[in-house]
């Protein structure tokens, strides 16, 4: 990259009063270690104050400010734009969700569906103290590595099962389920089993990988679907309890 | 729902199964027997000495479940909401297909 | 206009708020809560940015008073004891709800129990994390346990309070005027009991630590409604802020473990400064100290070219290094360095606000109807905040808040609001669509920041802070002025917002200022170079200000709450800050 | 508020997909290639039938069409190829579903691909020689 400027190329729409998106196009000078949540911060504070975004942590902690940046859903915060390996960016709301204005989307259906699996703990009422598990002893099976997802919604956005089929819950809210069944302390695995398994759950799950792909966290939900397919039928046989 | 764990694991069952019985009827077609063009004796001499029979009873049986419960299932993926009566018409049709093809076997055998 | 009326407000969604809104549920679940929160539910506030973990005594060789000692020994003994005394010995029922009741898992020792770490200032290993992730793993509990109660717990995300309402004496808080940021409707919500946990407003430095949508909301807000605040000159700086240029990456926090494993800190020169600054210690000291070290080697001219030192890591190993600390090597490679491999270009970085508005034990402000949870509140951590404590405050004290705001309710009546304050809260907030021309609000920003960095802080002195104090005014007057620059864009207007914000930070960085002004020592994170001493003779008191009315503060000083370590003991043990 | 039909129709107007990662591509080959040999089962079945019901020799004759006809014939590589590779990707996709593979997916796409086209290949030396 030699040129010391950046062309942003932004998804402008606000439903209220424009019957049609655009995009807005913005010189933004570069800076050392740019992510690309500078370069829309930028053009919102000093060129265009009106555009809309989200972000609130800006090191990838909170899953506020998931876009669709160069083809692909990223976080904002967490991606450099000598990463892009162009100076030409063109940055969109995630997909999948409804748009409140510009970058910013609601995540109210991805919320939703999270609900759906219960992703609330219930301890079992036997279990008064912490559990005593040992790091090594497989009971958290790869549970511990998969509760960093940060529901940023990325995988949301990504998997096209998602985006044509309003109905499936989607990587996000089945990795939780996954990571809430597979923990032996939780008391109501099989209320949660019998979500996952109706036809908008795990079903509909086929091994895109487009939410591993993008996964800021490098989680793969794909795996966690996967158990949890497993589980279903082996419920089915009584085997799953 | 029940069926759904179900059917997921027969349509693996199913592939598992079409890779042997489809992998050796298009080795009999491509590898063992590459010729110009089946004559109905040829291919009737083969059903009738090998035990081919079992297979394409098989491949029939494996290959109608496993494409029209795929069909169902892309239908479905796709935000389908007459799943009975779309159901209905699949095995429908499943039947039937089994039928005429059971009927083209044994057309072979006699 | 709308109107909801209901028994709880809460504000905030970080462990406090999250927190309470939980214990009032459990309490009583037929009262009715409504939380608010500026982002989106669980996603902003810095309670989720924790990395480091939560300090618990759990092990029984371990003890609460140790605890307690280490947490007034790192407050520079200006803390007030009960509020300290609670932290320590609500902190392991905390933890034990949080794993048993919410559903976190802490990472786990070798036998199988809960795991602790390391933290500096302290005489044990208690803090206990999950990875150095641990604040999304307890936030994001936390909400799952909120969606659980959803039926009781109405959350309004994307909203923010304005200011808070009172009646007519002034002396109890009856609800807040809020705006819902994604449609710029602004409505009122009457409640019994108010519960602030909107964090702090360290975000306001020129290099700071917090998440972007805390801007000091709460402190701004109480400070208008009148109540009163204790030690609002104690900032606390950390160390190691990663230094990133102009980018919002800069200031993000590496984590203490880093020195705590023997990272050194290096100067421009390449010399490792702490020996000039604390020789026995090194790296390993307090953070207010290694904060101070780094910031006067920048000053004098041995900082690097960007204006920072560096932390090294290399002689440790990368593969130590790497197996260590994977976050932190992750976050260093954004900015295209290697942590594990070459020295890393760091700075002071302003992490988290000690002081606060004054609260009991109970979380009661001086305002009847107002409880405040959290970095809201000051007092817990004296002149200096201990790694580990902070998290663990958000949580014993928002779990009070819930308790107390159930209590409370039940016994409380809904007392109206005053239509005439409503109007003019909406005055205060709205003229900024009402202009055609005027102050643009982010130079204001940027000149805030700037000047809180260097007039008010690491290092401060008597002239600096006057003009600070100074200039704050005028800031404040100037910020008045401000306009938006599209007169009908109601809906999700950042601009506005940040008018807003920076408004909040002007009155918290007043605070700030006066209080420094007034404090002539020099403890914990308070550093004046005319009064470079530690003054125990006459300064083991806490400076309280508030509004006098008309945002004019009045200021005056009360001894320390020395309820189990009098002030005379201290004095003997004569430890240096 | 904006509702999810808006959601749909952004993402078709804008074409936010992600296209460019191999799991993508894999299942919508497989998706095709599942369909397109759905249609040829449903044809195959039929044919054979209603030609054997008129006969062997009729069966004869419409094979003679069928396999001497170029189009269909290079149809019919076609054919053979989405066979092997609706195959091949779908053992990738039972190896997932006994739990192997996750981390090696890309890997293991790209070798059941180089086995796919050797085999394509070789069919396809066959016929055509
Ligand atoms: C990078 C970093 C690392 C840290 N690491 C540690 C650690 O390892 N250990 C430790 O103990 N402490 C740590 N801390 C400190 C700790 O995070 C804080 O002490 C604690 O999280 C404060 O919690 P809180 O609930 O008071 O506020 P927060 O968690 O900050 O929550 C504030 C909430 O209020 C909301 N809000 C703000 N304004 C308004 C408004 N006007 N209306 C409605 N809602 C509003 C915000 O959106 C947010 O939800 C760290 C802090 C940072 C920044
Ligand atoms: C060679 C052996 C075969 C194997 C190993 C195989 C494997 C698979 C697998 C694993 C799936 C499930 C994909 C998913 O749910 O994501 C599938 C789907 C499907 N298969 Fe097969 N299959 C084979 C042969 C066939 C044949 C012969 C047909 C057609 C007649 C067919 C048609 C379909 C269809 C229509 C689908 C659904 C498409 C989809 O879900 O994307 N398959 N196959
Ligand atoms: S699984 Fe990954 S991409 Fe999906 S919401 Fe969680 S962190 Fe984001
Ligand atoms: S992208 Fe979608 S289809 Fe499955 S593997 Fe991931 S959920
Ligand atoms: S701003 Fe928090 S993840 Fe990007």
């Amino acid at each position: 990259m030699s040129s010391r400027e950046i062309n942003a190329k932004i998804f402008r729409y606000d439903p209220e009063v424009d019957a049609e998106p655009r995009f807005d196009e913005f010189k933004v000078p570069l800076i050392d270690n740019m992510a690309v949540l500078d370069v829309v911060m930028h053009v919102q504070n000093y060129i265009d104050k009106t555009l809309a975004f989200r972000c609130s942590c800006r090191i990838g902690m909170c899953g506020s400010c998931a876009m669709y940046i160069n083809g692909k859903p990223r976080l904002a915060c967490r991606t450099q734009v000598k990463s892009l390996g162009t100076n030409n960016i063109t940055i969109m709301p995630l997909p999948n969700l409804p748009i409140i204005r510009d970058l910013a989307t609601d995540m109210e259906p991805f919320f939703e569906k999270w609900k759906k699996i219960k992703p609330y703990y219930v301890g079992k009422s036997e279990l008064t103290e912490p559990a005593v598990i040992r790091p090594d002893s497989g009971e958290r099976e790869f549970i511990d590595q998969m509760l960093d997802c940060i529901t940023c919604g990325c995988c949301y956005g990504a998997c096209s099962m998602v985006a044509t089929n309003e109905d499936y819950i989607g990587p996000a809210a089945l990795n939780r389920a996954y990571t809430l069944i597979a923990d032996k302390r939780d008391a109501i695995r099989i209320e949660r089993i019998n979500v996952v398994g109706r036809s908008y759950g795990v079903w509909r799950c086929h091994d895109q990988f487009n939410c591993a792909e993008v996964c800021p966290k490098k989680l793969v939900p794909t795996k966690s679907i996967q158990q949890l397919k497993k589980r279903c039928v082996l419920q089915k046989f009584g085997i799953f309890k | 729902m029940l069926v759904n764990a179900i059917t997921w694991l027969l349509q693996r069952i199913s592939a598992a199964l079409l890779l042997v019985v489809l992998g050796l009827h298009l080795w009999l077609l491509y590898v063992a027997n590459p010729a110009e063009i089946i004559q109905f004796s040829e291919a009737k001499a083969r059903l009738v000495t090998g035990s081919y029979v079992t297979i394409y009873v098989l491949l029939l049986l494996f290959g109608l479940f496993h494409a029209l419960n795929g069909l169902y299932t892309v239908m479905v993926d796709t935000g389908l909401r007459a799943r009975l009566v779309t159901i209905s018409i699949l095995v429908i049709l499943g039947v039937t297909l089994f039928g005429v093809g059971l009927y083209s076997v044994v057309q072979f055998i006699m | 206009m709308n109107e909801i009326k209901t028994d709880v407000l809460i504000l905030g969604s970080g462990g406090a708020g999250l927190f309470a809104a939980l214990h009032v549920y459990d309490n009583n679940p037929s009262l009715n809560v409504v939380l608010a929160t500026k982002g989106l539910i669980g996603k902003c506030g810095c309670s989720r940015m924790v990395q480091g973990g939560l300090n618990v005594v759990l092990n029984p060789a371990d003890s609460v008073d140790k605890h307690f000692m280490d947490t007034i020994k790192g407050g520079g003994f200006v803390n007030n004891q009960d509020l300290a005394w609670t932290l320590v010995n609500d902190a392991p029922k905390t933890v034990h709800e949080l794993e048993v009741k919410v559903g976190c898992f802490f990472d786990r020792a070798e036998d199988g129990k809960i795991h602790q770490k390391a933290f500096a200032g302290q005489s044990f290993d208690r803090t206990v994390h999950v990875a150095d992730l641990s604040g999304i793993q307890i936030i994001a509990r936390l909400t799952d346990q909120i969606f659980r109660r959803e039926e009781k717990i109405k959350v309004l995300e994307e909203t923010r309070a304005l200011d808070l309402l009172t009646t007519e004496e002034g002396d109890r808080v009856v609800g807040a005027v809020m705006a819902n940021i994604r449609t710029g409707e602004i409505f009122v919500v009457n409640a019994k009991v108010v519960v602030v946990a909107t964090g702090g407003a360290a975000s306001m430095y020129k290099i700071s630590a917090p998440s972007f949508d805390k801007t000091g909301d709460g402190m701004a807000m109480c400070f208008r409604a009148g109540a009163e605040f204790v030690d609002m000159e104690m900032l606390q700086f950390h160390p190691t802020g990663l230094l990133a240029g102009q980018s919002r990456l800069s200031g993000s926090v590496l984590e203490e473990g880093l020195r705590g494993a023997g990272g050194y800190m290096i100067n421009g020169l390449g010399e490792r400064y702490m020996e000039r600054y604390d020789p026995e210690r090194m790296e390993r000291s307090t953070r207010d100290r290694v904060a101070r070290a780094g910031y006067m080697e920048i000053m004098a001219g041995r900082g690097t070219e960007n204006e920072g030192v560096m932390i090294d890591m290399t002689h440790l190993g990368a593969e130590f290094v790497e197996k260590k600390f994977p976050g932190m090597c992750e976050r260093v490679k954004d900015i295209g360095k290697d942590l594990a491999r070459e020295p890393v270009e760091v700075s002071p970085t302003a992490h988290f606000q000690m002081g606060g508005v004054k609260i009991d034990i109970h979380c009661q402000s001086s305002l009847k109807g107002l409880l405040v949870a959290g970095e809201d509140s000051g007092g817990v951590h004296g002149a200096n905040r201990l790694g580990g404590n902070g998290i663990c405050e958000s949580t014993v004290f928002g779990r009070r808040a819930g308790d107390t705001a159930a209590a409370l309710a039940e016994q409380e009546v809904l007392r109206p609001y005053r239509q005439e304050q409503v109007e003019e809260i909406k005055r205060r907030w709205l003229k900024f669509y009402k202009r055609t021309d005027g102050v643009d609000i982010y130079p204001i920003r940027d000149e805030i920041k700037l000047l809180m960095w260097e007039k008010v802080g690491v290092v401060r002195d008597g002239k600096k802070l006057q003009e600070a104090v100074a200039r704050l005014d005028e800031l404040l007057e100037m910020a008045g002025q401000a306009y938006v620059a599209n007169r009908t864009l109601s809906r999700y207007n950042m601009e506005w917002n940040d008018i807003i914000n920076v408004t909040n930070w002007i009155t918290v960085g007043r605070l700030v200022a006066n209080g420094a002004l007034l404090r002539t020592e020099s403890r914990g994170s308070h550093y004046r170079t005319d009064y470079v001493d530690t003054d125990n003779q006459n300064w083991l008191v806490n400076i309280f200000l508030k509004n006098k009315g008309n945002l004019e503060i009045e200021s005056f000083t009360k001894p320390i709450v020395a309820s189990r370590f009098s002030a005379e003991e201290i004095r003997k043990a004569n430890i240096k800050y | 508020m904006p509702n999810r039909e808006m959601a749909a129709s952004q993402r078709y107007a804008t074409h936010s997909q992600v296209w460019g990662a191999v799991g993508m591509w894999a299942w919508i080959l497989h998706r095709i290639t599942g369909i397109g040999l759905v249609l040829y089962i449903l044809l195959h079945t039929t044919l054979m039938a209603s030609s054997l019901i008129r006969g062997s020799e009729a069966f004869n004759a419409m094979l003679t069409i069928l396999m001497t006809n170029p189009v269909l014939h290079y149809m019919e590589l076609l054919l053979v190829g989405a066979v092997i590779y609706h195959g091949l990707n779908g053992i990738r996709l039972l190896l997932f579903d006994i739990g192997i593979g996750f981390s090696r997916q890309k890997e293991i796409f790209w070798s059941a691909m180089a086995v796919g086209a050797a085999m394509w290949i070789y069919v396809i030396m066959i016929k055509l020689s």
